[in-house]
């Protein structure tokens, strides 16, 4: 009766809520357009199919890193040490494509197995030992990084001993698209698909949103977080095989300084810092605009020296955004609530 | 015995759903249960009632597999099991609804409901139509309308404890237990609430409900089991009891002792508050409180109590009105200039906002007065050790030493703690939320001695509490908040629980 | 019931593991904790002087300063941020901004003093900026300083692109004061840059363990509520700590820049999480409200004189960072093994009962 | 300057020029310090000065941070000097940050030899510039090369490494002036990809959208020349019309000379760097020869070298020789 009455404008509410959340996704989806069109307009050559392959490839390795750092940070968890991850991976292919002449698509196996191998040391000491993961993620970038260099040890991989069949990932195209955003797609389309539809995946986001409640809801805590830290370092393994193959070649520099980059994509594609909420498909959206945005910029013939400067400020943007939209969010939410209440 | 012959008294023919024997658990210093015992048996709505602190939560988490019972034994369908955790007793069938609902935020109000048993289709995919049609179901049957696709975010409290009340249903659990499912809600959603367990009855399930409403102990429950101090007192057919019986069981005294109340004379006004409002909170609250007297202010969970407590305070910033400390104006969203007006505030929830609880117990005491006990901008550390030296035995506090963390003391000492942090101020004005909220009967007769001596010395108290014997037993004057408006100013004469009760719901009592 | 409600609105807060938590294993923790630093200590220079035959000379703590110095200044307003409960990974580009602006400034001819004074009121600003929208706006800090990473280094690229100052032409830096990159405090063995930094500890530690602002700081990093209703200006507080790291960045630009009698955009360049290390090294806790400046104090000499006797030894740098990985993940990982070990004996107890 | 007549080829060993009788000291300690421990070209250069320096019954330590920065390199000077080393070969990953360590090294006597990225510290110290090949020559036949490759017409640009490497800063300088000779080619941009593969990527990705009817590149370093070189390889299309040139090591361009992505890019042998570097250290150290110019030094299997006049921006140095020019026909003989 009157209880009806007065709580239809919270059900009324809620579509522009969905709508709201969604516009996280399409809020940016809509600044790389924009980016691309402003581009375009003094570089009509901006648009151009190639140059659209060439910003998915850009942006595809980060995109991928930020699909395994999204799956740790919903659970209120960091993984900084995708950077080394990616690095040691992809030397140590290389190394073995080198020396042991092995088939190309081992080279993928072996990058995922390295980096599954360094997330779970990471998921183990984080929920196991209760260790702060930013602080053991920190300490495993500079552990991974100094062994990739004592592996490497001035050498080099060059083009000639990598596999053409493994190269040509990094460069060949389906109907225009290249093999590189292809995979990337499919792997944030899949666990996208996994952190939506099964069960394993909402216990990420409710891990993240409550933990005290998500342990009261008996659900798997150390185990899901566990899974988290592996996934993220399988997939900046295979990252590893992917810039392997893209750049044909490799030393000890591989991926240094990526984890932040990766982390700012990640904020940037609207997933919560500390945890329970946030998509796949932002994070990778969020990677996708900041290489639009460095492209852009060298495109729209600035000055090379503005390129961080621009991008740092846009960084501090889109997270403004972002919080914005929370706020209001919350606000519509907060003030739907009660009117029910006069009975 | 008197348990078990109250049980035998009521379903002779039955084999008890759940028996829970002589538990025991201790939190450090605080043992939270000595005896816990409970038979429950299958169709009835069995009432748990005790004073804060009693042990109800505890005994409640132990049946969820969240505590594990120091000694005891529980036995679910006569088979003796021991939890290993809150799946285990899900599993088992029991579903549980917490005293503080435990909700996901970010979640949609569905899947808070069914997280981790999710409905799933082929291929284990979670069926979200199905889950949103199975919320708007159980929603149905509790006749509330909320939008399962909402996030829980934002959600007011006796939304939080509706969607609380939805999970534990969807459990269709054979055992259902509630720890004061209704202090959040309205008469109309109590009404339903108990519709709602009489149809889990019919169908054979046993639902424990806890409540500090006595009325609803009475309405709807076959029989009742009483604790007190953590002890199992007695568990008797509803019929055969009376309302005081269970008052005297329960605190184990009478109640004058547990209110103590010298008469006074109040002052002049040290508190005025002028149409103060804050933005979809609470509106237009005027009241003034005179030094000598204990101001209430009463009405269900959610009122909008505490926020109110929280703008006079400086908390939360007020969008209009006046808040006036002795005549003097204070500035909108200052906590530091209302503390230096005179003004204290004891928090409701203590371990959230009333401590560090990995400080010193001396150190909190001190944090609120730092300046006044350092020289030349260094805290004297003697002079910080004295003051903890004076307000401890003063408040009678229990510990083992003053260095110890309050984390390791029992809520009522904790409590004090926090008395000691705002009376070293010597504040005019002390404002005091749930002032005994999970405290064990024995302090919470100290604290209101406490009360009782700063008013009887002439300070002014505005005491916000949800529970009617206290707030009748201690107050002057009692003001009912109700969706965040004032519905009543009451003198200590007019003032008793079906007034009260009518204010705070704007129902008539009859219904809840 | 209603501060579960506000939990619910307010969950941006991360929760401390329960191992944080609990009181006893913090001061147990602690007290293990500066003596183990200084039993570190002890070991590194005790290896050092019989690894290496140069360790003992007295140039090997004059360089250390020169090393670590300037780095270990960044990290005492950093061990008061992350008191806390905050981050501030800007301030290596800070440093890099400041050195800038003053390359910039005497590249046109303006006096030192003048120059530095300007780089100083820059990193003002800047730590400003990273107070307004973490303490004001209410934007997640890690968030917030991986923006200003990028945008005060990207803004000391713009200040001096690809030209190092002084470059042809221009007048090199008063010779009076680059000579502190050279020469120690007279008397000693000590570089000014390390003697500055220790001075500033005494301060540091001194606000932090025995005055109001300070213990202010710990309740707010502990439970950052209690601390708002026991009338601490915590926003206000937060802000000012900010703003302190952007000037002692800055400051530590200056230094920099003088003791390398020169300065480009890349000085300091990928230094923050050095920083954050030996914070972190040092027993400070990142949930925030734990730590001492002693423990940061002997974490910055523990790291210094590690670099010093390893490249004397001629370890490759590669094995050095690996060492300060596991130095790293030891110092968390120790503290909380009681913790850890006990929980595992529950759950296998938990297991049991099971069956 | 007039350097490039004046630079000596190994071929004409010239006995002009002072150079006092003394033999070179035995036993010398000589600390190597490269940008960083791992950059494979500057390996390969520490060989050549380990070779050189077991020739002359001396010792090499090569010792440098992981990562490119001043800050890295400072504790191996100071290792340096702690050692009481008798001469420090160093490739700057800044010009002037060092500086004032490498007085101090100097002022104990330690000889100052710089290789490959020089410093620019005035006289403090005084320090001989092993140049690789004459900066001006680097600088105009890259763009000879180039010009020969697009006869003469079309819009160039340049891939460098970081903004403020100072190798590449002089190279580009004399790129510029080279250009002047060229009125139909036009530099429209120069980006850096601070020696670092994906960076490279990203600007150069950025640089072809820009600039869709770029006929050049020229990247004088060797990430650079490589990345540009794998994407070429890989987008065969623009191969058509645009065309790559540079400095790189022929191990890693081997592919790309053979499948014809790349016509010819230059180098110097990098060991040969290294092992003038290490004969030019343990002379100064000896007293053998001295920075003045036209003083002479034997670099062993390489010949002898003389000391060229201070230059603008570079001090005293000495020339390896002209930069060998990589094509088809000869990449093969090379293993570096
Ligand atoms: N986690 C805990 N740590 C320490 N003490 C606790 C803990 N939980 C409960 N206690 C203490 O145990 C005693 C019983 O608490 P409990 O919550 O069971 O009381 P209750 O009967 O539920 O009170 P209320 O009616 O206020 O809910 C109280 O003194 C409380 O302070
Ligand atoms: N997290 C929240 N989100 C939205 N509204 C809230 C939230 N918490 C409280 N409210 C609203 O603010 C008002 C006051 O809530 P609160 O529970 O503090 O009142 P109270 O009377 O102090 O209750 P208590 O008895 O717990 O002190 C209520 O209208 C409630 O619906
Ligand atoms: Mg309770
Ligand atoms: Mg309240």
């Amino acid at each position: 009766m009157t209880t009806q009455t007065a709580r239809r404008p919270s059900g009324l509410m809620s579509s522009r809520v969905s709508d709201f959340l969604r516009a996280r996704e399409v809020g940016i989806a809509l600044l790389v357009v924009v980016i691309v069109v402003v581009t375009t307009v003094n570089n009509h050559h901006f648009a151009d199919s190639a140059s659209i392959q060439q910003m998915l490839t850009g942006a595809s390795l980060i995109a991928l890193l930020g699909v395994g750092e999204t799956m740790v940070i919903v659970t209120r968890n960091v993984d900084l040490s995708v950077g080394s991850v990616l690095g040691l991976s992809a030397y140590i292919i290389g190394d073995l494509f080198k020396h042991q002449h092995i088939p190309a698509w081992s080279g993928f196996v072996v990058g995922i197995a390295i980096g599954a191998a360094v997330g779970a040391v990471n998921g183990f000491i984080t929920t196991v030992l209760r260790v702060p993961s930013l602080v053991v993620t920190l300490a495993m970038l500079y552990i991974i990084r100094g062994l990739d260099g004592v592996i490497v040890n001035g050498k080099t991989i060059d083009p000639d001993v990598i596999p053409a069949s493994f190269t040509a990932v990094g460069y060949k195209t389906v109907f225009g698209v290249p093999w590189l955003a292809i995979i990337v797609v499919v792997v944030v389309i899949a666990v996208g698909y996994a952190m939506r539809t099964f069960r394993a995946g909402r216990d990420l986001y409710a891990i993240g949103s409550n933990p005290d409640a998500a342990a009261l809801a008996g659900i798997p805590i150390e185990r899901r977080v566990f899974t988290a830290f592996v996934v993220s370092g399988a997939l900046a393994g295979l990252g590893g095989a992917l810039f392997l193959a893209l750049h044909a070649q490799v030393d000890n520099s591989g991926g240094i300084g990526y984890e932040l980059t990766v982390v700012a994509a990640v904020v940037v594609g609207g997933v919560a810092i500390f945890g329970g909420s946030g998509t796949v498909v932002g994070a990778a959206l969020g990677a996708l605009l900041l290489n639009t945005i460095s492209q852009a910029l060298v495109a729209s013939k600035i000055s090379a020296f503005w390129n961080q400067a621009i991008a740092g400020a846009l960084l501090l943007a889109a997270i403004g955004f972002d919080r914005w939209l929370t706020v209001r969010l919350t606000k519509r939410l907060r003030s739907s609530e009660g009117a029910h209440r006069d009975v | 015995m008197a348990g078990d012959g109250g049980a035998r008294g009521a379903l002779p023919t039955e084999e008890p759903v759940l028996v829970l024997e002589h538990a025991q658990k201790s939190f450090g210093a605080v043992q939270a249960l000595e005896d816990g015992s409970i038979t429950l048996y299958p169709g009835e709505a069995h009432a748990l009632v005790g004073e804060n602190g009693a042990g109800k939560s505890t005994l409640v988490k132990i049946l969820a597999g969240v505590h594990r019972p120091d000694a005891g034994r529980l036995l679910i369908n006569g088979a003796a099991v021991s939890l290993a955790g809150p799946a285990a007793a899900r599993d088992a069938g029991v579903s549980i609804i917490y005293q503080e609902p435990t909700l996901f935020p970010d979640l949609s109000v569905a899947e808070n409901i069914f997280i981790g048993r999710q409905p799933t289709g082929p291929g284990h995919r979670i069926d979200r139509a199905e889950m949103r049609r199975l919320t708007r179901e159980i929603f149905a049957r509790l006749g509330v309308e909320l939008d399962p696709n909402r996030p829980a975010r934002g959600l007011s409290v006796a939304d939080q404890q509706i969607v609380e009340i939805a999970k534990a249903l969807s459990f269709n659990a054979n055992v259902l237990v509630m720890d004061e499912p209704t202090a959040a809600l309205t008469g109309v959603e109590v009404e339903r609430l108990f519709t709602v367990m009489a149809t889990l009855r019919g169908q054979g399930a046993a639902v424990l409900f806890i409540s500090h409403r006595l009325e609803e102990v009475f309405a709807c429950s076959q029989r009742v089991t009483i604790m007190r101090d953590g002890r199992f007192i007695l568990t008797a057919p509803i019929a055969e009891v009376t309302i005081d019986d269970i008052i005297r069981s329960m605190v184990g005294r009478d109640l004058d002792a547990l209110f103590p109340k010298t008469e006074t004379q109040p002052g002049d006004a040290v508190l005025e508050v002028d149409h103060l409002s804050s933005q979809g909170v609470f509106e237009d609250i005027s009241f003034t409180v005179r030094s000598g007297e204990i101001v209430a202010l009463a009405g269900l969970v959610g009122a909008g109590r505490s926020e109110v407590a929280r703008a006079v305070f400086g908390i939360d910033r007020r969008t209009s009105g006046k808040v006036l400390l002795a005549g003097e104006e204070l500035p909108n969203g200052q906590p530091g200039a209302a503390m230096a007006a005179g003004m204290a505030l004891v928090p409701e929830d203590r371990r959230q906002q009333g401590l560090v609880m990995d400080m010193g117990i001396d150190q909190n005491i001190a944090l609120a007065s730092l300046r006044r006990l350092s020289s030349f901008g260094l805290i004297r550390r003697s002079s910080e050790r004295a003051l903890a030296k004076t307000w401890a035995p003063r408040l009678q506090l229990k510990f083992g030493t003053l260095r110890n963390a309050v984390s390791t003391l029992s809520g009522g000492n904790q409590q004090k703690v926090v008395l000691g942090k705002w009376l070293a101020r010597e504040p005019r004005l002390l404002i005091i939320d749930e002032p005994t909220r999970g405290i064990d009967v024995g302090t919470k007769a100290e604290v209101h001695r406490i009360l009782d001596g700063l008013v009887a010395d002439g300070m002014a108290v505005l005491m916000i509490s949800s529970e009617l014997p206290e707030v009748l037993g201690m107050a002057d004057r009692v003001l009912v908040i109700r969706e965040g408006r004032m519905t009543a100013d009451l003198t200590r004469a007019e003032a008793d629980e079906q007034t009260i009760m009518r204010a705070a719901t704007g129902v008539s009592s009859e219904a809840a | 019931m209603s501060d579960v409600s506000t939990d619910v609105v307010q969950s941006q807060v991360p929760a401390p593991a329960p191992a944080e938590r609990s009181v006893q294993t913090w001061w147990r923790g602690l007290a293990r904790w500066e003596t183990g630093l200084f039993v570190v200590l002890v070991a590194v220079i005790v290896f050092g002087a019989s690894e290496s035959s140069d360790f003992l000379q007295t140039s090997t703590l004059f360089y250390l300063g020169i090393n670590v110095g300037y780095i270990a200044i960044m990290a005492l307003p950093m061990t008061f941020v992350v008191m806390t409960g905050e981050i501030d990974l800007s301030v290596a580009s800070m440093l890099g901004l400041s050195g800038a602006t003053v390359g910039l400034l005497w590249h046109h001819g303006w006096g030192i003093w003048p120059a530095f004074l300007v780089a100083l009121l820059v990193g003002a600003l800047g730590g400003a900026l990273n107070g307004v929208l973490v303490a004001k706006v209410g934007l997640p800090s890690i968030a917030v300083t991986i923006g200003t990473l990028t945008l005060f280094r990207g803004l000391a690229e713009i200040l001096l692109g690809s030209q190092t100052v002084p470059g042809l032409g221009d007048r090199s830096f008063p010779a009076s004061l680059t000579k502190i990159g050279v020469l120690p405090v007279s008397g000693t063995q000590l570089s000014y840059s390390l003697v500055i930094f220790l001075v500033l500890a005494v301060v540091f530690g001194v606000v932090l363990h025995a005055t109001p602002l300070g213990r202010s700081m710990i309740a707010i990093g502990l439970q950052p509520e209690a601390a708002r209703f026991a009338g601490i200006g915590v926003n206000t507080i937060k802000l000012g700590l900010f703003v302190v790291s952007g000037v002692l960045s800055a400051f530590a630009g200056i230094l920099l820049t003088l003791q390398n009698a020169s300065v480009s955009y890349s000085a300091g360049i990928g230094l923050e999480l050095n920083v954050v290390a030996i914070v972190l090294f040092g027993g400070v806790s990142i949930f925030g409200g734990r730590g001492t400046i002693l423990g940061v104090v002997l974490s910055v000499a523990i790291v210094g004189s590690l670099q010093m006797a390893l490249t004397q030894m001629q370890v490759q740098p590669e094995v050095q960072s690996i060492i300060t990985g596991i130095l790293l993940l030891i110092s968390v990982v120790v503290p909380n093994s009681g913790e850890a070990v006990r929980r595992v004996r529950e759950t296998l107890a938990r297991r049991r009962a099971r069956i | 300057s007039s350097s490039s007549n004046n630079s000596n080829s190994p071929s004409t060993p010239s006995g002009g020029g002072s150079s006092s009788g003394t033999s070179i000291k035995s036993g010398l300690t000589v600390y190597y310090i490269p940008k960083d421990t791992q950059n494979p070209y500057e390996v390969l250069a520490d060989k050549g000065g380990q070779k050189a320096l077991s020739e002359l019954g001396g010792k090499v330590v090569v010792s440098s941070g992981s990562q490119d920065t001043a800050a890295a390199q400072l504790p191996s000077i100071q290792a340096a000097i702690q050692a009481n080393a008798d001469a420090i070969v160093i490739a700057g990953n800044d010009p002037s940050a060092l500086c004032p360590a490498l007085n101090q090294a100097a002022q104990q006597g330690i000889a100052i030899v710089s290789f490959d990225s020089d410093i620019t510290c005035g006289s403090s110290p005084n320090h001989l510039f092993i140049n690789q090949a004459n900066t001006q020559q680097i600088g105009t036949s890259e763009v000879d090369l180039l010009a020969k490759e697009i006869n003469k017409t079309g819009q160039i640009a340049i891939l460098s490494a970081a903004a403020s490497a100072t190798n590449q800063n002089a190279w580009i300088k004399y790129m510029k002036q080279q250009l002047t000779k060229y009125p139909k080619m036009k530099l429209v941009s120069t980006v850096y990809g601070n020696d670092d593969p994906a960076t490279s990527l990203t600007v150069l990705q950025g640089l072809l959208s820009a600039y869709p009817n770029l006929r050049g590149i020229i990247s004088p370093t060797t990430v650079g020349i490589s990345t540009a070189a794998q994407y070429l390889d890989t987008h065969k299309s623009l191969l058509s019309h645009l065309t790559l040139t540079g400095l790189g090591l022929p191990s890693q361009m081997k592919q790309y000379v053979h499948d014809g992505t790349v016509k010819a890019f230059e180098l110097w042998n990098p060991s040969d760097l290294g092992y003038l570097a290490g004969y030019a250290a343990a002379s100064l150290a000896s007293g053998v020869t001295t920075l003045s110019p036209g003083s002479t030094f034997k670099a062993g299997t390489l010949g002898t070298y003389k000391v060229l006049p201070p230059a603008a921006g570079t001090g005293p140095s000495v020339v390896l020789g002209p930069p060998t020019v990589f094509t088809k026909a000869n990449i093969d003989q090379f293993n570096f």
